[in-house]
Formats: C-alpha cells, sequence, structure tokens
C-alpha cells in the first residue's frame, strides 16, 4: 500500500527545502556583500548558478566514482533532511534519530570526497586530506554538545525534545545547554564550510581543494546538494537549541537567526589552517562542551 | 638634491682623482688602501665609484662586502662598438649609506666571470638574469639556463645589442604591425 | 579533456536540449563566473571591479578560482608565450560554453608592446575571442561595458567562440604549434596536469 | 650574432638543480602553484611536497616578460615613461619618478619645488593606494576577505583624485624628467585630498579591529617564514621585509630624496622577522603615510613653475641628454626600487636597468623560506613578503 500522502509531503518537503537552501545560500552572499559595503547578488543568484552549471556541457570523467561521488552526497543530505522534523511535519522517524541525523549530516562530505579522490587532481587530495582531518577534529566537540543535549532532556527523539521545550522552555534558556549551544554553534561553522573553517574549499591555498575538478552538472548537483544541507543543518539546530517550530514560517525565522550568526563570524575572522582548526576543536570547544556534559549531569 | 655629477669619460681620464675629505671620500680611502689595484673616486654625495679589472673582482667584492651589505642589482652594459660588457655592481651600504658602482669590463666573445654567490646568495637571481639576457657565463652558478624566457629567446640573448628585435618579431608574429607612419615607410612609435 | 596529448582532437557530447535552452541561455547571461587567472596588467582592475565602485557581483559575475566552472576568461592585458600556453590549456580546461573577453589594446594588435619580442602581436590567433575592450588601461566602466556587450551576445546568441574554436581547432592548432613548436603539450602541458 | 652556448657540464648542473626532471617518488608530489591560482597572480612556484610540507620550492617567474629594457632602448627618453611606468603596475609612480630621477640626474636638471612637491605628494598617495591593495592582497590569502573589500574602495578615492590630478587611473604617465607634465587642478584637489586622507585615517580603526587585531591573524602568521637580520642582508631584502628583522634601513630617511629630509616621519621596526612583523610593519607605515601625507597638505605646495625651463624641451622627441649614468632608488611599499640609466648622448637610452624590490625577495629569498612550510603557510608568505611578479619580469 502506498502513502500517497507521506509521498507528496516528501516531494513537498523536497522542493521547498531545495528553493529555500537555495535563497539562504543567497541571503548569504547578499548579507557578506552588504557587510562589504557592497549591492550584491539578487538573493536567487544561486538558482541561475545552478542552473547554468546544469546547461554545461560537460566533456569529462574520471569514472564511476567520481560521477557517484556528488549523488551519494546529494542522496545523504536528502535522507537527513526527512529525519528532522520540520515545523508539524516528521516524515521518518525512529527511536534514536537525533542520532541519525546528525551523522547523516557528516555524510555528504564522505560522498564529495570520494567523488574527489578519484579525479586525481593534487589540489583535490589535500582537500580531501584536509576535510576529513576536519570531520576527525570537529567529531568530539560535537558528540559533547550532543551528549549534553540529550543526557538534560534524557531522550533521543527530535520530536519529543521539539515537544520538551515546548513545555519547559527552550534549550538557549537552560544554562549547561547554552554552552552546548555555543559549541554546537562553532562546529556548526565547520559544518556550513564557512570561515575561519573553510580550510578545505581554500580558495586561496587548494583553489576549491575537492571541487577543483568539478565542473558543469557534478558542480550542480554539488551546489543543490549544498543548498539542502544547509536548510537541513539550520534547521536541525533550531530544532535542537530554538525550540523547533510549529510551522514553516517560524522555521525560517529561527533558520534566518541561526544562518545570520554563521555568516557575522565568517565575515570577520580568516581561515584556520588545518593543524590549527583540530588543535583549537580539541581545546576550548572541547573543553566548553565537557563543561555542558558535567552541569547536565 | 645634489646633481654634482661627472662624465664617465673624465674619470677615465683622471688617473687618481683627489678624494674628498668627506664620509665618502674616507670610506673609498679605505677600501683603496685594502685593494691597490681598484680606483675609487666619489660621484656625489651617497654615489662612489670604483674600477677593477675582471680578475680581482671577486676578491674586490669579497672585501666590499664588509662595507657595503647589500648586492642591490647586476647591471650589465652591452658596449657594443669596444665589444666590452660592461658590468655593474650595485652595493649599498646600511651603516653608511652609500651607494657604490662596482664596474668591471670584460670582452664580448666568451664573456666569463666568477659568481658572487657565496658572497651575496642573492646574486644567484641577478645572474641568472644576466646570463639569460646576456649571454655571460658566471662560473659556479648552477642555475644557469632559461629563467624567465623561454628556451627559444633564451637562445638569442634578446638585450644584447646585436639582437635584432624588429627582425625576430616579424619571423614569428608576421609582417603586419600597423604601426607605420602616413606615408607606410617607416614604423612609429 | 582526457583525450587531449594523445590525437589533439578534443571531444564533446554534442547533446543539446533544445527545450530547455532558452531558459539556459538566459542563466549563462546573469552567471558568468570568471576563472581567476589575470594573465597581465589588467587584473589591477579586477579588484576595483568586485568592490564597492562597481561591484560586478550584482550581476551575477564571480571570480572561481577552478576552471572546471569558469565561464569567462578575462585575457586581462598582453599575453606572453609562456603566459599563452597556460592560457590555451586552462581554457581547454573550462567546459563548454565559455567565452572569452580580452582587455586591453594589447591582445588585439600588441598596444605598446607591439615591437616586443615577448609579445603575442594577436591573440585571436590562437585562441577565439569573443569581445575585446580596446584602451590601455581600459577603465572599470570600459570592463563592464565589455561585459554587458558579453551578455547581450550570449543572449542572441553570437558569443560563439567556444564553437569556433571546435569547429576550426585545425587552424586554432597550427597557430599555436608555429608559435611553440610541435609537440609543447606533450612535453609541457603534461607535466601540469599530470593526473589526466 | 655570435651564439654563446653554455658548456654542456654547467647545463647538466642547471638541470640536476630543476627538481621537475627528476621522475616523482612516490610519497611525495609536485604541486604546480600558479599562474592559475587566485593567490599566485602571474607566478608560478613548482612545489615538492612531502604530505603537507613542502620540500623543495622553485620559483618560475616569466609569465609577464616585456622585454622592457630592451624596448626602452628603441624609444626616446620622454617616449619611455609611458613604457617604464608599467614595470609596478600596483604603483605605476615608482619606475616614473626612479628613471625621471635618473634623467635629472644625468641632464643636471634642479627640479623646480613645486614639482618636488607634487613628486613626492604622488608617490605618498602611491603608497598609501598600495596599502590599500596589499590589505585585500593579504586578508583574501588568508580568507578574511571584508577588509579588503573595504580598502579597495578606500583606495577607489586615491584613483578619483589621480585622475584628476594625472587623467589615468592606473598608469598615470604624470612625471617627467624636469618636473611634472601639468599642474595642481587647483585648490579644491587638495581639499579632497586632505578630506581623503582624514577619511582613511578614521577607518584605521576598522582594519586594526578586523584584520591587524585580529587572534586568527596572530596564528596565521606568527613564527612563519622567518629570517633574520644576516639573512637578510645578504639576500638584499628591502623595505618593510627588511625592517621587519631589525635593520631600520629607508631610502626616505638614509638616501633622501625629494622633500623627505624635511618631513618628519619614523621608521617602524621590528625584530621578530616572521609574517606577523611584515605585516605589522606594514600597518605601521600605512599610518605614517598618511601622516606624512597630512605633513605635505599642511605644507602646501610651493609656487613656480611646474616644470623644468630648459630650451631642449622645445623639441622632446629629439632631446638629448649628456652622455653619463646615473642611479635612482626611491622606497615603495615593495621596497627599494632603483633604476640606472646609461646615456651614450643620443636621444634614446644606452641602457635602462630596473631594479625590482621582488627580484631580491620573490626569488631565492622566496625558496628559501617555503622549505619546511606548511601548503596553507604559501600564500601568507607570499603575501606577506609583497612579491609582485612584474619586477622580477619585466
Amino acid at each position: 500500500m502506498i502513502d500517497w500522502k507521506l509521498i507528496l509531503e516528501v516531494i513537498g518537503i523536497l522542493l521547498y527545502a531545495t528553493f529555500m537552501g537555495f535563497i539562504f545560500m543567497g541571503i548569504e552572499r547578499k548579507a557578506m556583500a552588504r557587510i562589504q559595503r557592497r549591492v550584491g547578488p539578487p538573493l536567487y543568484q544561486p538558482i541561475i548558478d545552478t542552473l547554468k552549471l546544469l546547461g554545461k556541457k560537460e566533456s569529462i570523467s574520471h569514472g564511476f566514482i567520481y560521477d557517484f561521488g556528488p549523488v551519494f552526497a546529494l542522496g545523504a543530505s536528502i535522507a537527513a533532511l526527512l529525519f528532522i522534523p520540520i515545523a508539524n511535519f516528521q516524515l521518518f522517524s525512529s527511536n534514536a534519530d537525533l542520532i541519525v541525523v546528525a551523522y547523516l549530516l557528516e555524510v555528504p562530505m564522505l560522498g564529495i570526497m570520494l567523488g574527489a579522490m578519484s579525479s586525481g587532481n593534487p589540489f583535490s587530495a589535500v582537500g580531501v586530506q584536509r576535510g576529513l582531518l576536519t570531520m576527525v577534529a570537529m567529531q568530539l566537540p560535537y558528540g559533547l554538545a550532543l551528549i549534553a543535549l540529550i543526557q538534560h532532556w534524557g531522550t533521543f527523539k527530535l520530536s519529543e525534545i521539539v515537544a520538551l521545550q515546548g513545555a519547559q522552555g527552550w534549550s538557549v534558556t537552560v544554562p549547561a545547554l547554552l554552552i552546548a549551544m555555543i559549541v554546537f554553534d562553532i562546529v556548526f561553522q565547520a559544518m556550513l564550510g564557512l570561515e575561519p573553517f573553510d580550510i578545505i574549499t581554500a580558495p586561496a591555498e587548494i583553489s576549491m581543494g575537492p571541487m577543483v575538478e568539478y565542473g558543469g552538472k557534478h558542480a550542480a548537483i554539488l551546489f543543490t546538494q549544498h543548498a539542502v544541507q544547509i536548510f537541513a543543518e539550520t534547521a536541525f539546530f533550531a530544532v535542537l537549541f530554538l525550540g523547533g517550530a510549529s510551522n514553516l514560517l517560524e522555521l525560517l525565522i529561527k533558520q534566518i537567526a541561526v544562518l545570520f550568526i554563521a555568516i557575522f563570524v565568517a565575515s570577520i575572522y580568516p581561515r584556520f589552517t588545518i593543524d590549527q582548526a583540530a588543535k583549537f576543536f580539541w581545546k576550548w570547544p572541547t573543553i566548553l562542551g565537557i563543561i555542558a556534559v558535567l552541569l547536565t549531569v | 638634491m645634489d646633481m654634482n655629477e661627472k662624465n664617465v669619460e673624465e674619470k677615465v681620464e683622471e688617473s687618481r682623482p683627489e678624494l674628498p675629505d668627506t664620509r665618502e671620500g674616507r670610506l673609498v680611502k679605505a677600501l683603496i688602501e685594502k685593494a691597490p689595484y681598484a680606483e675609487g673616486s666619489v660621484r656625489r654625495e651617497r654615489r662612489v665609484e670604483f674600477r677593477v679589472s675582471v680578475e680581482r673582482i671577486h676578491e674586490f667584492l669579497e672585501l666590499a662586502s664588509e662595507t657595503f651589505e647589500m648586492l642591490m642589482q647586476i647591471s650589465v652594459v652591452d658596449w657594443i662598438k669596444e665589444g666590452e660588457f660592461e658590468l655593474v655592481y650595485q652595493l649599498w651600504s646600511v651603516s653608511e649609506s652609500v651607494h657604490a658602482f662596482v664596474r668591471t669590463r670584460i670582452p664580448r666573445e666568451n664573456a666569463k666571470l666568477p659568481t658572487v654567490m657565496d658572497v651575496w646568495p642573492v646574486a644567484e637571481t641577478y645572474e641568472r638574469e644576466a646570463h639569460e639576457f646576456f649571454g655571460i657565463i658566471f662560473e659556479g652558478n648552477p642555475r644557469l639556463g632559461p629563467f624567465i624566457l623561454e628556451e627559444r629567446e633564451y637562445k638569442k640573448h634578446p638585450l644584447r645589442k646585436d639582437f635584432n628585435m624588429l627582425g625576430h618579431v616579424k619571423a614569428i608574429y608576421g609582417e603586419d604591425f600597423d604601426r607605420y607612419d602616413e606615408s607606410k615607410t617607416n614604423y612609429v612609435i | 579533456m582526457s583525450e587531449i596529448g594523445n590525437d589533439g582532437v578534443i571531444s564533446y557530447e554534442l547533446k543539446e536540449f533544445k527545450l530547455f535552452e532558452p531558459l539556459f541561455k538566459w542563466a549563462r547571461k546573469k552567471s558568468l563566473w570568471i576563472v581567476a587567472f589575470c594573465t597581465g596588467c589588467g587584473g589591477i582592475e579586477i579588484p576595483p571591479l568586485a568592490t564597492a565602485r562597481y561591484d560586478f557581483e550584482r550581476f551575477g559575475i564571480m571570480p572561481n578560482p577552478s576552471p572546471r566552472m569558469g565561464d569567462l576568461f578575462l585575457i586581462t592585458g598582453y599575453v606572453t608565450p609562456k603566459t599563452l600556453k597556460r592560457i590555451i590549456i586552462t581554457y581547454e580546461m573550462m567546459q563548454d560554453p565559455k567565452y572569452i573577453l580580452a582587455h586591453g589594446s594589447c591582445p588585439i594588435n600588441g598596444g605598446v608592446y607591439w615591437d616586443s619580442y615577448n609579445v603575442v602581436k594577436q591573440l585571436d590567433r590562437y585562441i577565439p575571442v569573443d569581445v575585446a575592450i580596446a584602451g590601455c588601461m581600459p577603465r572599470p566602466e570600459a570592463v563592464m561595458d565589455g561585459i554587458m556587450e558579453m551578455m547581450r551576445r550570449i543572449e542572441d546568441g553570437t558569443a560563439d567562440g567556444w564553437k569556433r574554436y571546435r569547429e576550426n581547432y585545425e587552424y586554432y592548432r597550427r597557430n599555436q604549434d608555429e608559435l611553440f613548436g610541435e609537440g609543447w603539450r606533450e612535453k609541457e602541458a603534461r607535466r601540469w596536469l599530470a593526473w589526466i | 650574432m655570435a651564439d654563446l652556448e653554455v658548456p654542456n657540464e654547467l647545463r647538466r648542473e642547471a638541470k640536476e638543480h630543476d627538481m621537475y626532471l627528476h621522475p616523482i617518488d612516490r610519497d611525495t608530489y609536485e604541486l604546480f602553484f600558479g599562474p592559475q591560482h587566485m593567490a599566485t597572480e602571474n607566478f608560478s612556484i613548482i612545489l615538492k611536497m612531502d604530505g603537507n610540507r613542502i620540500e623543495k620550492a622553485i620559483v618560475n617567474p616569466g609569465f609577464l616578460h616585456r622585454g622592457f629594457e630592451k624596448l626602452a632602448e628603441g624609444r626616446p627618453y620622454f617616449t619611455n615613461i609611458a613604457l617604464l611606468l608599467r614595470i609596478c603596475v600596483p604603483e605605476s609612480d615608482v619606475p616614473e619618478n626612479i628613471y625621471s630621477m635618473a634623467v635629472d640626474e644625468i641632464v643636471g636638471w634642479e627640479v623646480p619645488e613645486r614639482a618636488i612637491w607634487i613628486r613626492t605628494t604622488v608617490l605618498e598617495m602611491a603608497r598609501v593606494s598600495a596599502w590599500m591593495f596589499w590589505i585585500m592582497g593579504f586578508g583574501n590569502e588568508i580568507g578574511l576577505y571584508t577588509p579588503g573589500q573595504w580598502a579597495a574602495a578606500y583606495r577607489e578615492r586615491f584613483m578619483r583624485l589621480y585622475e584628476e590630478l594625472t587623467g589615468g587611473r592606473v598608469y598615470h604617465i604624470y612625471t617627467v624628467p624636469g618636473g611634472v607634465r601639468r599642474d595642481i587642478p587647483g585648490d579644491r584637489w587638495l581639499r579632497q585630498l586632505r578630506d581623503t586622507v582624514e577619511y582613511v585615517k578614521g577607518k584605521m580603526k576598522d582594519f586594526d579591529e578586523i584584520l591587524f587585531d585580529n587572534y586568527i591573524t596572530f596564528e596565521r602568521t606568527e613564527g612563519v617564514g622567518v629570517m633574520d637580520k644576516r639573512f637578510a642582508l645578504k639576500h638584499a631584502v628591502t623595505g618593510p621585509n627588511l625592517r621587519a628583522t631589525g635593520v631600520p634601513y629607508d631610502v626616505r630617511k638614509d638616501d633622501p630624496y625629494y622633500l623627505y629630509d624635511q618631513l618628519d616621519f619614523e621608521v617602524p621596526v621590528l625584530k621578530e622577522g616572521d609574517s606577523l612583523a611584515r605585516v605589522l610593519i606594514r600597518r605601521y607605515e600605512l599610518e605614517q603615510d598618511l601622516y606624512i601625507l597630512e605633513q605635505l597638505l599642511d605644507m602646501g605646495p610651493p609656487s613656480g613653475p611646474y616644470m623644468v625651463q630648459d630650451a631642449r624641451l622645445k623639441a622632446l622627441p629629439r632631446f638629448k641628454p649628456p652622455k653619463g649614468d646615473a642611479y635612482a632608488h626611491v622606497e615603495s611599499t615593495k621596497g627599494d626600487f632603483g633604476a640606472y640609466v646609461v646615456s651614450d648622448g643620443s636621444h634614446k637610452p644606452y641602457r635602462v636597468h630596473v631594479r625590482g624590490p621582488s627580484q631580491s625577495h620573490g626569488v631565492t629569498v622566496l625558496e628559501e623560506l617555503l622549505k619546511g612550510a606548511r601548503l596553507a603557510d604559501v600564500p601568507v608568505i607570499l603575501k606577506t613578503l609583497d612579491n609582485c611578479p612584474p619586477d622580477i619580469d619585466r
């Protein structure tokens, strides 16, 4: 028996998430431009970019894995999105969907790495190396922040966390979880690939890193993936710490608030080098994360 | 600015110019006493000049490097009528604030010179450049070869006076320059 | 690109989605990504173009470090043979459709370096140029005007340098080989792009 | 011509030195850094990498070589101004000035006071706008785009002033032997210059907060690319790079030209010699340059002609200076920029040789400093040395 309602909801949420993700990317570029005292591109610029990339004629491939990487990444992002309770829709659910989402959000990076490795470009290889190291480095504070959250609310279910926040106030209002949020926000910067942790793409050092060989339709898929990813990540943040949302508008406002913090941080900090980033992750965010965990015990 | 300059020709005629009793004069005198084979003179405030024969140039520069810490440039002038290259080592003394020209001349054919890389490591770049553009060989410099230029231009040593630039350009890029005067006879710069 | 150096012929997929072509044309016009390759002194006018006073990001133009994603190649000034080799390889690495905007007098006829032994006199002989801007150095307004002209041409389909390059590949290849000598791709370009 | 061949033994030695002729080992790889790269701009470095560390770097310049020195031998003295200024693109006034100074010295012209004032002002404006450009470059290399965008916009204010004074934005063709090409447009221009200087001075706080006083800027630059005093002197490193190692050498103080002996300014010196010191030196110098511009404006342009009065200038293309040679140098933002001009008495210079500061710090020094650095340090070292490829290539 096919659940037509679920399928329609999935398609609707996907279209909405992709579109809003592109708009978020547009907001990111526009806000950066305003900080830099420029007019900046229109908000829908990333959609045009993706269309243009789709319209390119490709003449290269480096084998199956190279083509498969971006698709794999996009699939993982979509899967993560479907587990997050977006407003009153939660499409998929399990008893431990927090863990599922937390790790599905990291899988896309692996997909890009997979594709980039097979391109053979040395810049890609360096980018992959950096990407994997960043992932390893950010796991510890990321995990600690989540542990603090789980310990406080006593559940792994995202929908329950939202409900509990509705009843007892947002997570941010709890001092221990405020610390956890700060930790999560630092990690969030790396998840979005923004400064000071845009080590993976680092245009001035390794010219786009893993993406250096991708062009045309591959790049279009990666762009779409990035859009879905931004939407999913901001929604995840809003659900965990900002009390979720009862409708899409509320969620949107919270997502944009989260996004703006990321943009402001990104526009005033330069980039770390990879070893500094790892050291940084294992120092302050980890200490703060441990404090948060201890406070919630 | 003090502009009391002297012509190159005049100085050749003066065998031992009187050294003025200034900072520059004393500097030149001290160096000449250590290296009597060199001719030294003061050109103006903060500009001194030495002439050294090519055989003892390395020895002299090593001596001069005690006062003149920096080698700013090695300028090569191609005096084609005399059949000689003139190398001007531009030295600067940070402690004394004096610029020195150390001049030496070598024949154009088979121009060879000892390198001064051991005195100033930066000479490597200057010598590579001088070799590339003039074909002078600096013995002991391991990196002589195409540096800025590609192989084809490098072989011709384009800054030599006998390099026919217009002919070279015509041969490679074609005759049509669109740079004639109204009578279509002469090129206009 | 993987075919480069074997027989010198670049294979292309010629499938075109006729239905979406107007949409793509519009998108191409509105989103020109510049390959980050400043090839001469004109590169100095790119930062003013990208910043507050002229801000070309308004029109969706932005520099991109990877040639694979680039659409617009700005030849910003004179081209020396040494650079031209890299320009050709970078141009061939870009994916169709791709456009070249020659910036300044020097790519047109050599400019002030008309008698220089190391400046390519007519860029048009080696790679196809879609729009050329005269002047030394062209003001940012002139460059913007050139980019607008490029957008107009993309819209009415006359910015077809990439098609010309494909159709007249023999001609361009012959001129390149004349300038650099036979086999320069195998000798040098293979070293830069060892992974291809 | 006598084709001079390099002896075979030399050639073999040179080949062994070029590592790219060796087969790549398995655990190391080579990276062609530039010229199609955001950080290097027309400059290529071949890096032999061992993981994330650089084992060996080979600088490969020459992408901008136009043969200026040869071209200058074929053009009359005054035409050369329009050619030679293209050597240093971000501050094109520097080559104009060194060439003009050298020709002035050969001819023996006393440049009028008004022209001297204008030349000094133009040079200082060039320095400030070059610093603005440098802030943009450095910010972009370390991934901080905001101050760079601001700085490039402030530079536009100077460009507008340049346009009004000289008619050109980037290439001004303004300083000529014997003076300058035209007079100051009027008092309004001076007022505008003062306003601009005040404006940029007010923005220094922003730059401090966001770039120079930033925790990550310190992290990125501290202890990266260290040189000591002796190394810097032996490699003829000049300018801010030398002053960052503790040598107070500034052409404006040590070989004063123009009005610099009447102006009051300090030469900032730091001892560390690393990238951070080089960054901070540049920040202090920007402040000093704004201060110098203020002093110049307080002084005001002296009245009088702006060009030397000489009958020979009536027939410019056939202008012939006497025989002789001269070396002139000025302090550019990159270092000591010098020109050696030889005249044989004809209407074209016999030889013009330009010493770009990047020639010394852009080749051997860069190769030395990159040895053992991380890949992420390459743009930082490149930009804190302030490497300008056209200086090397010419």
